[in-house]
């Protein structure tokens, strides 16, 4: 949060936004992984590395959306501490509950 | 270096040329943002009596061992209503008037970032709260605590309607929080006047910053909580009934996770205040400014991580006991820190006692022995025998009373200047602050004994046998003590309000923007907006002649400032009455509870915010 | 909404930031919203396999069928960038072409979780049969309720759109609905790879 | 009046009057509450009598004096600042400091290392008091109830209730749980509390968990504790005691509960299903009954030696004679003075074989159960050997005749929300008893007779 916030001076409008083959390309990759995902979910095989996997690659698809769906890389860096500061507040909180329930790899006793 | 500038006793009426309309439906459809600070603190300061009423009840059941004064269910009532009603409705938005009033002054702007949504929040909050108290009414008001545990909350263990209210009530507060949070940090982080970064930013600014961040990330979480229960009681779901597999402790989880971060979105906004004053009245600067800032983040932050220390007991287990020991204890470092960095900025300073200092330095006193028992608290082990007990009572109350509510007293005798033009009465202000003393200590400290000789909270009467008669008898002595100083402060503002002293643009030499306008300010604050060039703008003579040259000779054309409007309180009507429907249970009734509130959105979405030709 | 607070950006000129106050205030209200479903989500994985009574997850779930409805959500996001693009470039028509899309492909969405409801409910799914049904309903109903709500929110856009007054100037308006849209479409990203697929 | 005489005022430091007033009044209440520890505090938490308890306690009071070493550096300085800073003229111009990298260090580090020194005994403690329970560990199996205690003693299959009788020395692992909502077992003088949560349903083959605590009584005597979790409107009335007897005192009070009505009655109902311990422990009881009550007279002892501290525990506004205690204990011994009158009460008294008749022909025996009896029921407390019990109503009040009827005929008036019917008024399910004040009275003397 100690950014310090530059003073830019006219209107919101002045970043070039991507062509519209740009965002399709980002479709298409997205629908992909969304695939992928799928597949390691059939494969047997991958089962061991099933979970990792899984969240690897949907937080990589969340990245993507946010980074150029919703313009975030765009944008001027603070406000991607302002949404950052929800994203880890929240995992770190469903990772701690899922700790403290056991969810994720025993640490200790309950 | 800098010289202090008393030399601008600009009041209101010498630069006033405006009459703004002052009659009763202007303040309903105001959108100023200090119109709706006061608001926020007139009806904070109502809620403080009516919650400090069932306090004294409380206390006066206590007084002696065995009291018949008031029935178990009653008892139960009031101080599940008094802990909900001083946290949610008086600390929380009393801290909210301020941050109302001060922040865009501070940070040189002419209004919020969202004024409609201010007034929207505003109005939320009070038909929330008025609704939460009208379960008195109907004889059904909340009876399961503050944190209502589950599954006393259950339906089968509370039925009625007494913990809809609750349920229904909290979660409409939410929604006026998470507005307020929302439009504070937009305003904080857009609306600053050029020259004004992060790193200038007065110290109240950014405790309110940081509260908000804390207000937007934890009232979610109860919000889902309150769901939850709200599904449980209404439609049959088994989040937290056990006989279905569900956990009540995730209650516990859930209303902690929100809980903590909580306590710091009381304290916080009070340490801003101090962080203002103390410089003041020290005539020095803010020692150690940037790690002031940074402490303050760092306890927001870290607030997050040590819920559980409200649970040792659960039995959660060694590793999880041990994580939250360690989470919570790390807390005292920087909030350490900020207590001695308010004692360096006194250091070698020029002190001056008024009301206002007085309780800073109040606070400074006994905050220090709440956050000890809170350190006390935090060792697991010791917390078995200290949680639930009267010792528990003790050091909450003691950091936010002898905290929250003192620093925001403080706040009150330092800017009641700049609200109303006159001072509040320094003699009566006194005896306030002395009184406050006397009865805080009095009616809390002697809590410490009763929780350590075993005296559990929450019940209605305790055996003569635990032999702690005597402290109960003082505390309740000491709570009709700070009763009459709760009465002092009051008929000294309704007094001050109406004839007190006339006090000049900057009375007390401060060095924040807020005080380069006149007493009371314009309703479009400045006139033009100043430009900033270091952390006190008003303690340099160079800097302070530029920045009162423009905000306080009269402009040629006033600045256009948002419409008055009657949506954000006909909005707030129909959602807080969509929510109270949800009491029904019926779905189509719910259903259709949220027509008005849709079709209020687009009565307000539709209605130009700015005086038509302008805008768009 | 949206008009007003542009039209309160426009009064005041200019942001310390350079970006409008409608913006942040979204992107404040979206770091919120990850605190409202991260609650949520941990819900369900605390309860997961710990509900008491079937039907259980692995039972009734059908990874495929919500494959394609999560793929279809998954291009309503690109659809309504797309929207978003045409807007900026003035080209009113084809952005209003956009909008529909993503409407009916929310609409699609809704239907086919609509179907699976009502399958997991003939399997003995309910609200109240397990931790597993609290938790699941409650969580992807809410994210309905988000999905309802953006569908609303862009009738509203078309609407505006239709009688020209998100000329491109403002086609913020848009980019804010879609900060919504989108945000919503990443909520369902992380429920299906957290609820479907790692089960 | 104690406090007056503790009040002398300290002599006001020199320097600013007010300032002297404001240290005055800190320290008031802290004279004030010093001057009421004298005296006797049956739940004080600073009084261990376990090792549980102690380690607490011993962890409590050097973290007590690091935050009064803190709290005098914090004090100290405000009041330095306070006293030598005071403005003397509007002019003064004080130097501007904003800062000091060495001493904001200096603050950092040095309350961190009091951190360490706090939370790293702190964290081995929580260790120590959840380590692994011991081999020879007693386990009981506590169970929290709106608003009474429920004790069940697996190895020994006996139930109680609202009482808990502990052996000395022995360590005692507590299985708690709560089938209706949240409670928390709290005697604090045998240690910390810990909840009694509502245990999730569990599906086929995984296991339930419950809450334990673990502790080793040190000392015989009568211990105070009450429940520490709100829990409904009689969450004040929701009292208990633990006996802590000698290894032998606890034996007896065992056999007691077994032969306690069918030594002198005929049973009318089996005891229990086969293969319970229950029926091998009513032999021994039986065979140690025979041996007559001898062995049981250090409980008396102990009881009377350790009863001082703990004198008037007994019931709201009881005397605070010891006396209690001997006559309790005098249960145990055959030549403690009423022995002889309880045994022919337990016997021959046509008050007590009517007051039989009537208990096991109401509903009374829906709820609650007496070993040896057609009475079974489980939704109340046990009343085997309620007759030994001091108090009665979840610990509220002293357990004797009168209060007994009253209790019988009017339960709700005494404790709001029980769930148990008075003679007029239905409760828990079941209608009113509609019991005769004769009748009342010969229940409640048989009552007392199960001894
Ligand atoms: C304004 C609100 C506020 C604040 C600021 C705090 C601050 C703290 N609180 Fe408190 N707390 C509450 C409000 C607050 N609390 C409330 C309302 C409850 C009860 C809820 C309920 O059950 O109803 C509660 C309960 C509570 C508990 C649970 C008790 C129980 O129920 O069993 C615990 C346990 O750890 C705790 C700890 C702390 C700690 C460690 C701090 C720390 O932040 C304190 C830090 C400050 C200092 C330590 C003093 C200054 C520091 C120095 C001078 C530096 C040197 C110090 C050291 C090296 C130690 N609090
Ligand atoms: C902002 C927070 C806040 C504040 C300011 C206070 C203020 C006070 N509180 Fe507190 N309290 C809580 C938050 C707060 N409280 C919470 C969260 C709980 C826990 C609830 C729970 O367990 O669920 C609690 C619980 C609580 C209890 C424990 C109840 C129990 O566990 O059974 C007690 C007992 O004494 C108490 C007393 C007081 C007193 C005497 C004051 C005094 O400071 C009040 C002073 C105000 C007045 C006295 C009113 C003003 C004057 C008049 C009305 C005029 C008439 C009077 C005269 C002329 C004398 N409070
Ligand atoms: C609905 C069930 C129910 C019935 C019927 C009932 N009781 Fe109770 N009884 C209870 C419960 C529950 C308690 C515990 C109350 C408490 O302390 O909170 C109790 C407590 C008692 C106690 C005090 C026990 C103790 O350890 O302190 C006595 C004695 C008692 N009952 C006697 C009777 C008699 C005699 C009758 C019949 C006339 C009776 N009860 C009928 C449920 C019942
Ligand atoms: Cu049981 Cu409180
Ligand atoms: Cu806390």
């Amino acid at each position: 949060m100690s950014t310090d916030v530059t003073h830019a001076h006219d209107g919101a409008d002045h970043h070039s936004h991507p062509s519209a083959s740009f965002y399709v390309w980002i479709g298409v990759i997205l629908a992909v992984v969304t695939g992928v995902e799928v597949a390691i979910f059939y494969i047997e095989a991958m089962d061991p590395y099933e979970a990792p996997l899984l969240v690897l690659l949907s937080a990589a698809k969340v990245v993507l959306v946010i980074m150029f769906f919703m313009h975030l890389k765009m944008e001027p860096r603070f406000l991607t501490w302002v949404f950052m500061a929800g994203v880890v507040l929240a995992t770190f909180m469903v990772g701690a509950l899922m700790v403290i329930y056991h969810v994720l790899p025993r640490f200790g006793g309950l | 270096m800098s010289t202090i500038g008393l030399e601008t006793p600009v009041g209101r009426e010498a630069t006033a040329h405006h009459e703004e309309d002052t009659g009763f439906w202007s303040w309903i459809t105001t959108v100023d943002h200090k119109r709706i600070a006061i608001m926020y603190f007139v009806a904070a300061t109502a809620f403080f009596f009516i919650a400090g009423l069932k306090a004294l009840v409380i206390r006066a059941q206590l007084m002696f061992p065995e009291q018949t004064l008031i029935t178990p269910e009653l008892y139960n009532q009031f101080f599940t209503m008094h802990g909900t009603t001083m946290i949610f409705l008086v600390a929380m938005p009393m801290a909210v008037a301020f941050f109302n009033y001060l922040v865009p002054l501070q940070i040189g702007a002419r209004d919020v970032a969202f004024p409609r949504l201010n007034a929207l929040a505003f109005w939320i909050f009070l038909f929330g709260g008025i609704y939460l108290n009208s379960s008195f009414l109907v004889g059904a008001a909340p009876h399961a605590s503050w944190v209502g545990y589950a599954t006393l909350t259950s339906p089968e263990f509370s039925p009625g309607q007494n913990t809809n209210f609750w349920l229904i009530g909290l979660s409409i507060l939410g929604i006026a929080s998470i507005m307020g949070g929302v439009n504070f940090i937009t305003t904080i982080i857009n609306m600053r006047a050029p020259g004004m970064k992060l790193m200038r930013m007065p110290l109240f600014t950014w405790m309110t910053l940081v509260t908000s961040f804390l207000l937007i990330t934890a009232i979610p979480v109860i919000g889902v909580a309150l769901i939850y229960l709200g599904f449980d009681r209404l439609f049959g779901t088994v989040f937290f009934q056990p006989a279905g597999g569900g956990d009540p402790v995730l209650w516990q989880h859930l209303f902690w996770i929100f809980g903590h971060p909580e306590v710091y979105i009381l304290i916080l906004p009070a340490f801003g205040v101090i962080s203002d004053i103390i410089p003041t009245f020290s005539k020095k600067p803010l020692f150690g400014y940037p790690i002031v800032v940074y402490a303050g983040i760092l306890i927001g932050f870290i607030g997050w991580g040590v819920w559980s220390h409200h649970m040792f007991t659960v039995g959660l287990g060694p590793i999880a006991d041990s994580f939250f020991v360690a989470a919570t204890m790390i807390i005292a470092i920087p909030t350490g820190v900020k207590i001695f960095n308010w004692l360096a900025t006194m250091w070698g300073g020029s002190l001056k006692f008024t009301t206002a200092m007085l309780f800073c330095v109040g606070l400074l006193a006994v905050f220090t022995v709440g956050g000890l028992s809170g350190i006390m608290h935090a060792s697991a082990p010791v917390n078995l025998q200290q949680h639930d007990s009267y010792f528990v009572v003790a050091h909450f109350h003691y950091v936010i009373v002898g905290g929250a509510m003192m620093g925001l007293w403080a706040g009150l005798y330092y800017w009641f200047p700049k609200v109303r033009g006159r001072f509040l009465d320094e003699t009566l202000g006194k005896w306030h602050f002395w009184t406050t003393m006397i009865g805080f200590n009095l009616t809390f400290f002697p809590m410490h004994f009763a929780g350590l000789f075993g005296m559990p909270r929450r019940i209605f009467t305790y055996s003569a046998e635990l032999n702690v008669d005597i402290y109960n008898q003082l505390s309740t002595v000491g709570a009709f003590i700070f009763g009459i100083s709760s009465v002092i402060m009051v008929w000294n503002i309704v007094k001050s309000w109406r004839s007190g002293e006339p006090a000049p643009a900057n009375p007390w030499g401060a060095p924040h923007l807020e005080w380069a306008t006149p007493s009371p300010p314009h309703h479009y604050n400045f006139p033009r907006i100043p430009t900033v060039r270091s952390r006190e703008p008003l303690w340099h003579k160079q800097e302070r002649d530029e920045i009162l040259a423009v905000t306080m000779p009269d402009p040629e054309e006033e600045p256009l400032m948002p419409n008055p409007s009657y949506w954000p309180i006909v909005l707030a009507a129909a959602i807080t009455l969509s929510w109270a429907l949800v009491m029904t249970g019926i779905w189509w009734v719910i259903a259709l509870g949220i027509l008005p509130v849709i079709l209020a959105t687009f009565m307000w979405a539709f209605e130009p915010a700015f005086p038509e030709g302008h805008g768009h | 909404m949206a008009q007003a607070a542009t039209a309160s950006v426009e009064e005041h000129g200019h942001t310390s930031t350079g970006v409008s106050n409608w913006k942040v205030g979204f992107w404040t209200f979206i770091a919120s919203e990850c605190l409202f479903f991260g609650t949520l989500i941990s819900t369900y994985m605390v309860y997961k396999g710990r509900a008491v009574v079937g039907p259980y997850p692995e039972e009734i779930f059908d990874v495929l069928h919500t494959t394609i409805s999560t793929t279809v959500l998954l291009f309503s996001s690109l659809a309504f960038v797309l929207a978003l693009h045409a807007t900026q470039q003035g080209k009113k028509g084809i952005a209003i072409l956009w909008l529909f899309f993503v409407i009916a492909m929310g609409a699609g969405f809704l239907y086919m979780e609509g179907t699976s409801y009502l399958k997991y409910i003939d399997y003995g799914l309910t609200l109240g049969s397990s931790t597993f049904g609290s938790a699941y309903y409650v969580l992807t109903g809410t994210h309905k309720v988000h999905v309802i709500l953006g569908m609303v929110w862009i009738g509203a856009l078309i609407w505006l759109l239709f009688r020209g007054r998100i000329p491109p100037a403002k086609s913020e308006q848009v980019e804010i609905a879609g900060l919504y849209w989108h945000f919503v479409d990443i909520i369902w990203i992380v429920i299906f790879t957290l609820v479907y697929l790692i089960q | 009046m104690r406090l007056m005489r503790s009040t002398a005022a300290p002599s006001p430091p020199v320097g600013d009057r007010r300032i002297s007033r404001l240290f005055f009044l800190l320290a008031l209440p802290v004279l004030l509450a010093l001057a009421g520890c004298a005296g006797e505090h049956p739940q004080s938490t600073i009084n261990p009598h376990s090792d549980f308890a102690e380690i607490i306690h011993s962890l409590y009071v050097s973290i007590f004096w690091w935050t009064m070493l803190i709290l005098a550096v914090v004090w100290i300085l405000l009041t330095w600042v306070v006293v030598k800073y005071r403005r003397k003229s509007e002019d003064e111009q004080p130097r501007q400091i904003r800062g000091h990298l060495g001493l904001e260090i200096g603050w950092t580090v040095g309350p961190a290392l009091i951190v360490i020194a706090i939370a790293i005994p702190s964290i081995q403690a929580v260790f120590a008091t959840q380590r692994p329970v011991s081999e020879d560990a007693m386990e009981v199996h506590v169970t929290g109830h709106q608003f009474w205690w429920e004790f069940h003693y697996p190895e020994q299959g006996i139930t109680t209730a609202n009482e808990l009788w502990l052996p000395v020395d022995r360590p005692v692992n507590l299985r708690l749980h709560s089938n209706d909502v949240i409670h928390s077992f709290w005697v604090p003088k045998l240690g910390g509390k810990r909840d009694l949560n509502p245990v999730p349903a569990v599906r086929e083959g995984q296991e339930r968990r419950y809450n334990w605590l673990y502790f080793t009584p040190l000392e015989t005597g009568v211990f105070m504790g009450q429940c520490a979790e709100f829990c409904g409107q009689s969450h004040a009335l929701m009292m208990k005691r633990v006996v802590v007897a000698t290894e032998e005192g606890f034996q007896e009070w065992i056999d007691r509960w077994f032969r306690s009505e069918g030594a002198d009655f005929p049973t009318e109902a089996p005891l229990e299903s086969a293969g319970n311990p229950l029926d091998d422990r009513a032999a021994v009881a039986g065979s140690l009954s025979a041996n007559g009550g001898g062995d049981d007279a250090p409980v008396a002892a102990d009881l009377a030696r350790d009863g001082g501290p703990e004198a008037g525990l007994n019931g709201y506004g009881s005397s605070a004679d010891p006396a209690v205690y001997r006559t309790a204990s005098a249960t145990f011994g055959q030549d403690a003075p009423g022995a002889t009158a309880a045994a022919g009460l337990h016997s021959e008294d046509p008050l007590v074989t009517r007051g039989r008749e009537v208990f096991l022909g109401s509903t009374c025996i829906a709820c609650h159960a007496v070993q040896g009896t057609s009475a079974q029921g489980v939704i109340g407390p046990n009343l085997t050997l309620f007759g030994t019990r001091y108090t009665l109503g979840a610990g509220i009040m002293e357990n004797n005749l009168e209060n007994l009827i009253r209790w019988i005929q009017d339960p709700m008036g005494i404790k709001p929300a029980v769930a148990m019917p008075g003679v007029d008024y239905p409760g828990g399910n079941w209608p009113a008893t509609g019991l005769s004040d004769e009748e009342v009275e010969a229940v409640a003397a048989y009552l007392l007779s199960l001894k």
